[in-house]
């Protein structure tokens, strides 16, 4: 798990996401298997962001702290390198902070994401604008350049036409750019009804920063990863409104559990736990589920051995308060939706789709001039 | 048309950021003969303290400019004082890594105070601009833009008209005759070094306005710095200035260069460096 | 007399971590040997070996002929590009044995020609340039689709770990036994004397260009050779964990720490440290990077030579060394 | 008489607007002894570093022993069996003496370039040859300031050259070192190799020297026997010249 280093921030949300359910079930007496509750431990690990660093301690926790099932680390690079970890090791991984769906094109067996795929990241952005008027039908895209962002630009790509809106621009830049100003300024000169971006927390940003500065009049601001967590308004206070991203869980969502919280206790107890006035961001409630898909599948599967248990989770289909967790062939869960959520007046409000929404998409954004 | 008026906007006023991250790094690499790996990390100390101020106090991050640099002059003086003095005439591969050491120390120190979490300083009237017909002048931009001249006009009058600078000069030429003379080397080393480390923190509290930063933002500075000075040439203040105009002329109208695209922004830069380098190694005014 | 407590020292150490692996948990249980090891044990030695290379084979360049490369991560990642295209099965889906054999090739062809520009330069322009050329090489990969582009390659999985710890160990053997034959022979006086003075050198008949040009392939090749194991081993090769700058810094720090410029200064200090950063791996990862930041810092005032002086007696640990190296140093 | 060893013809050297040689042209034969002297400024130490292929020419050409020098390497230029000493020294500071010595003789002409066991051999050998017989495991820091200029001929001589080039070896000398390097000087001549001396202070070459070349600002002043040259009253002027401006610049204080 990334504690410190370029990602210790994600990182760290994610180790609360587990602890919350490690507290959570160890409350409850353990995980039952075969009528007999079993106290959970989970140990982690400091990878500094670095994935060649993951893989080692991945592997230490796994020989040494005769770790039994692995709970995924954050981030893509991380995840597809304790992947064939995993695999070599015949342990099943429950992961839930490495969307990248490449990881699970190659055949591995033991590895589960309870993620929506990178690619429906803003997808769920498009089939919202689909349903507004006047309908928006040019996107400008911008793209960091790792493998996540890549492939949420490419999955825009592929799903705009089919809802007849048209990419008008479309750039990648480095992961990690200092100045997007340009950019942005490439992208106006398109006219683009959308601005996209499929960047970081610290591009999200920029990019809003630069939009304002140029006077990008964009119907819709939509950035894959950024605007969900806190510091996005605290870092840009009313510019954040009207902003949209794609999530892969809100605080607002309704879902039916099977067990554990709903969303409103979850919420309430995570701010007990950490002592916050902060919602629980997706990556916390992220974090929970894949703790949960694992708790689900040891109980199904009545026994500890990681076979058995692998063979469950294949099998398993439940909701919780994350939604519907159920995975393909390929250890990808395909069928849950991602949500879309637009800053309303410095707070997080889901937006879409309408069946879990709390409130309406303020739409258009307003032009700069008159906010 | 109008795209390329606003592109060469954007260019020139990102080539005035890239003055300021450049020029304390170009005083310390052309006076002292160090490559300082912790330009960046000033950089985002002197943003810090912007961000702490304008978040506690409500200190506008134009105003809090004097106290980063102040406060990085006193970093920087002490850091030379006390440790780089100490491997000045070693190999200039010594200073390379002790900087680097420094480097690590003060990030890491920045992300155990502040966490790795983005921050951003908006102030109420960040996204104003001037508009001229299809072309559009952020004014966060433009006076963080003056700002980095007005910084290097400073430095510029403080290199030729002080005795600070004097003295600053002077050991440059001749070590040996400047201590002859009865200029106290340890002390202008360091004094050099913190005026480099107080241009950082001048340019750290003008990037917190337009950019986002964290303790491990500081890296692209300096390599940033490195590429401007290059461009420019060592040992003036104008060349500093001219090379970072350059450079921000080059990171704009090289991303929109067909069949490149933003993708290639680092390959492009570092391309035009490495032929800088080869074809003209003494930069584009150097000596 | 020194020289054989040192070959004693070379023929033991690798005999011990020749046999020592033996012992891990799964082939001692096959083999009736005790289990001295387990698997994350291995992992580890594996990486610090992997280090080795990495760190002997920048001392070529950096520590015999005094080009201190920031860019020599960009023939490791060459190195395993090269062997993730030809053995990922979307791709060239060969055996590992072939694509390990493109390994050390790209790389070496592409220093070939990136080296004469760039080994005209000196100090810090060459410093710097081969940094913008690694971290170049690395984003025109990652916009490549033939190459995997930001996804990267996905070599198949190879269970045994056994397999990857001997290749990447004969790996290190192999760059040390590269590195002390240069250094007896003609090319590594040769270096030596470009280090110390270029001009020198040249007037006394020694080819500059080619002896540079020559350390600075066999550095990428051997450097790539580490990469391509490490493809094959890690299973997933993409920008971010083949084309790290950490690492160019990283071999750096250990060559220097050990003592660059000699045979066992870099082997000391690739295993030390990296043994170093295992041992605080898992514990908070910020402490762990300033503690190396104070090592480094400690180790370039008082150390300037490494640590490897000491170890083998050419310098002794006192205060009257520190002092005297301080002065030589300091205003 | 065969071809000169070393032929310059109209040789040209400028640095931005400055002249620094200006079309000169001597000649040196096999074995031959010269020496060449010119005030400060004159443009010596520039031409050795033409004739090493340092500096490329301007202008004019170099041929040494019929191969024109422009188009050869630096290397080449050594192995072709030019050796040269530098005026600050240059060794490798991270060797002992011997080993100094020994990269001469690892490289250097074709008639070196000997594996490492027996260049070191050959090097204990012109260790002694040049009064450094003792010294030869001293780090050069710990050499004294003469035993660095020996060790500067030393390594040149190790190369096997058949010109060797000494610039200023003697400067700084004081006169019973001067005497033994130029009784060292005397012996290397003796076995065959033909030299180029520079020095400043015409007096000591005038000793050992058959032929002088004279150069100033640049150009052949004149060339011929020690004893004309220094009668000669454009090489008095030339040298006068340079006292008086010393003597002027001194009594201004910032000599």
């Amino acid at each position: 798990m990334s504690l410190t280093g370029s990602t210790s921030n994600e990182g760290n949300l994610s180790k609360q996401g587990y602890d919350m359910w490690l507290s959570w079930i160890n409350d409850q007496g353990g995980i039952t298997v075969g009528g007999v509750k079993h106290k959970v431990q989970i140990k982690y690990e400091d990878d500094q962001s670095k994935p060649d660093l993951s893989a080692q301690l991945m592997q230490k926790l796994i020989t040494e702290e005769k770790a039994q099932f692995i709970l995924g680390p954050y981030g893509s690079p991380a995840t597809a390198s304790d992947a064939v970890i995993a695999e070599k090791n015949q342990i099943p991984m429950v992961e839930a902070n490495g969307a990248a769906q490449a990881i699970f094109n190659k055949g591995y067996k033991y590895t589960f994401g309870v993620l929506s795929p990178a690619n429906k990241y803003l997808t769920g952005v498009i089939d919202m604008a689909a349903t507004l008027s006047p309908k928006p039908t040019t996107i400008a895209m911008l793209s960091a350049d790792d493998n996540f962002s890549v492939e949420v630009a490419q999955g825009v790509a592929d799903y705009a036409a089919t809802k007849g809106m048209k990419v008008a621009f479309d750039q990648k830049y480095p992961n990690g750019s200092t100045d997007v100003s340009s950019l942005v300024a490439q992208a106006k000169a398109a006219n683009p009804d959308i601005l996209m971006n499929s960047g970081h927390l610290a591009e999200a940003i920029a990019i809003n920063k630069a939009a304002k500065d140029l006077g990008v009049n964009a119907k819709i601001l939509a950035y894959s990863v950024g605007p969900s967590t806190p510091q996005f308004i605290k870092a840009l206070g009313k510019d954040a409104d009207y902003v949209y991203d794609g999530s892969q869980w809100t605080p607002q969502v309704k879902y039916t559990p099977a067990f554990y919280l709903g969303e409103a206790d979850y919420v309430k107890a995570y701010k007990t736990m950490f002592k916050t006035q902060d919602d629980p961001d997706y990556h916390v409630a992220e974090s929970t589920a894949a703790c949960l898909a694992l708790q689900k599948a040891i109980e199904n599967a009545g026994s500890l051995d990681a076979q058995k248990v692998r063979d469950a989770l294949a099998k398993l289909d439940v909701t919780t308060f994350f939604g519907q967790i159920k995975f393909d062939s390929r250890g990808l869960n395909i069928y849950k939706p991602m949500v879309v959520e637009q800053i309303q007046n410095g707070q997080h409000h889901t937006v879409f789709p309408q069946d879990v929404a709390d409130t309406k998409p303020q739409y258009p954004t307003p032009p700069w001039a008159q906010r | 048309m109008s795209l390329l008026a606003q592109q060469l906007v954007l260019a020139i006023l990102l080539g005035g950021v890239y003055v300021a991250v450049a020029i304390g790094f170009s005083l310390v690499w052309g006076i002292l003969n160090i490559i300082n790996l912790s330009h960046g990390a000033f950089i985002v100390v002197g943003a810090y303290i912007t961000w702490t101020l304008f978040g506690r106090l409500g200190l506008d991050p134009f105003l809090s400019l004097p106290i980063d640099a102040a406060a990085l002059f006193a970093l920087g003086y002490l850091l030379q004082r006390g440790l780089i003095n100490r491997v000045i005439r070693a190999p200039v591969f010594f200073t390379l890594l002790l900087t680097f050491g420094v480097n690590l120390a003060i990030v890491n120190l920045l992300l155990a105070v502040f966490t790795s979490d983005f921050r951003s300083v908006t102030p109420p009237y960040a996204g104003s601009g001037i508009v001229l017909g299809p072309v559009v002048i952020p004014s966060i931009r433009l006076a963080a833009f003056a700002i980095a001249l007005l910084l290097a006009a400073l430095l510029s009058l403080l290199m030729r008209r002080t005795r600070i600078g004097a003295a600053i000069q002077a050991v440059a030429s001749d070590r040996d005759a400047a201590q002859l003379v009865g200029i106290d080397l340890r002390h202008t080393y360091a004094l050099t070094y913190g005026i480099g480390a107080a241009c950082a923190g001048v340019a750290g509290g003008l990037l917190s306005t337009v950019q986002a930063i964290s303790p491990t933002a500081g890296e692209p500075y300096t390599l940033q710095a490195f590429v401007v000075v290059v461009l420019g040439g060592l040992g003036s203040v104008t060349a500093t200035v001219v090379g970072g105009l350059l450079f921000g002329l080059i990171e704009v109208f090289g991303q929109s260069a067909p069949g490149l695209g933003a993708g290639y922004a680092n390959a492009i830069a570092f391309a035009v460096l490495v032929i800088v380098l080869i074809v003209r190694p003494q930069g584009l005014l150097g000596r | 007399m020194r020289s054989r407590v040192l070959g004693v020292v070379t023929v033991a150490a690798v005999a011990l971590f020749t046999l020592l692996p033996l012992t891990t948990t799964d082939p001692a249980r096959a083999m009736g040997l005790p289990a001295l090891l387990d698997r994350s044990q291995l992992r580890g030695l594996t990486t610090i070996s992997m280090f080795v290379v990495l760190t002997s084979a920048w001392n070529i360049i950096g520590g015999l002929a005094g080009y201190p490369s920031f860019g020599n991560v960009a023939f490791f990642g060459l190195g395993a590009y090269a062997t993730a295209l030809l053995t990922d099965p979307d791709h060239g889906h060969l055996p590992l044995g072939v694509g390990l054999l493109a390994s050390p090739l790209v790389p070496a062809v592409v220093a070939l020609v990136v080296g004469f520009p760039l080994l005209r330069l000196r100090g810090h322009y060459f410093s710097i340039a081969t940094l913008g050329t690694a971290i170049a090489f690395g984003e025109v990969i990652n916009n490549m689709d033939f190459l995997g582009g930001a996804t990267g390659l996905f070599p198949p999985i190879i269970r045994s770990d056994l397999l990857f710890y001997y290749l990447m160990f004969g790996a290190a053997a192999l760059t040390v036994g590269v590195t002390w034959w240069i250094m007896r022979s003609r090319l590594g006086h040769g270096l030596v004397a470009i280090r110390e003075n270029e001009e020198a050198a040249a007037v006394l008949g020694v080819d500059t260009t080619r002896y540079k040009i020559i350390a600075f392939v066999v550095a990428a090749a051997l450097t790539g050779l580490a990469g391509g194991v490490f493809a094959g081993w890690n299973s997933f090769v993409n920008r971010d964990n083949v084309f790290p700058v950490d690492y160019s810094v990283q071999m750096i720090l250990m060559a220097v720490i050990g003592g660059s410029g000699t045979i066992s200064g870099p082997v000391v200090g690739a295993v030390g440290l990296e043994a170093l950063i295992q041992l605080l791996a898992g514990g908070s990862g910020v402490y762990t990077q300033i503690l190396l930041g104070v090592l480094l810092a400690v180790t370039v005032i008082f150390l300037p030579r490494g640590v490897i002086d000491f170890v083998i007696g050419r310098s002794r640990l006192t205060l009257a060394h520190f002092r005297r190296s301080l002065r030589q140093t300091s205003v | 008489m065969s071809a000169p060893l070393l032929a310059l013809s109209a040789v040209t050297k400028r640095f931005g607007g400055v002249t620094a040689l200006d079309h000169v042209s001597f000649d040196l034969a096999e074995g031959e002894l010269v020496g060449l002297i010119g005030p400060n400024g004159a443009g010596k130490t520039t031409l050795l570093n033409c004739l090493s292929r340092l500096y490329r020419l301007d202008g004019g050409s170099i041929r040494f022993s019929g191969m024109d020098i422009a188009k050869l390497g630096r290397h080449e230029v050594a192995r072709l069996g030019v050796g040269r000493t530098f005026q600050v020294v240059r060794p490798f500071r991270s060797m002992t003496a011997r080993e100094n010595v020994a990269i001469g003789a690892l490289f250097g002409s074709d008639r070196a370039r000997l594996p490492p066991r027996e260049a070191f051999r050959v090097a204990d050998e012109v260790i002694d040859l040049v009064g450094l017989g003792g010294r030869g495991h001293l780090l050069v820091d710990e050499l004294t300031v003469p035993d660095r200029r020996h060790l500067e001929v030393a390594r040149a001589l190790a190369t096997r050259p058949r010109l060797l080039l000494l610039d200023e070896v003697m400067a700084g000398l004081n006169p019973s070192e001067v005497a033994e390097a130029l009784e060292v000087v005397k012996r290397i001549h003796a076995s065959g190799i033909a030299i180029l001396v520079i020095e400043h202070v015409m007096q000591v070459i005038v000793g050992i020297c058959p032929r002088v070349v004279v150069l100033h600002f640049g150009k052949v002043l004149l060339e011929g026997d020690p004893s004309t040259v220094l009668k000669d009253p454009r090489v008095v002027e030339a040298y006068l010249g340079e006292r008086y401006a010393r003597r002027v610049r001194g009594s201004r204080g910032d000599g």
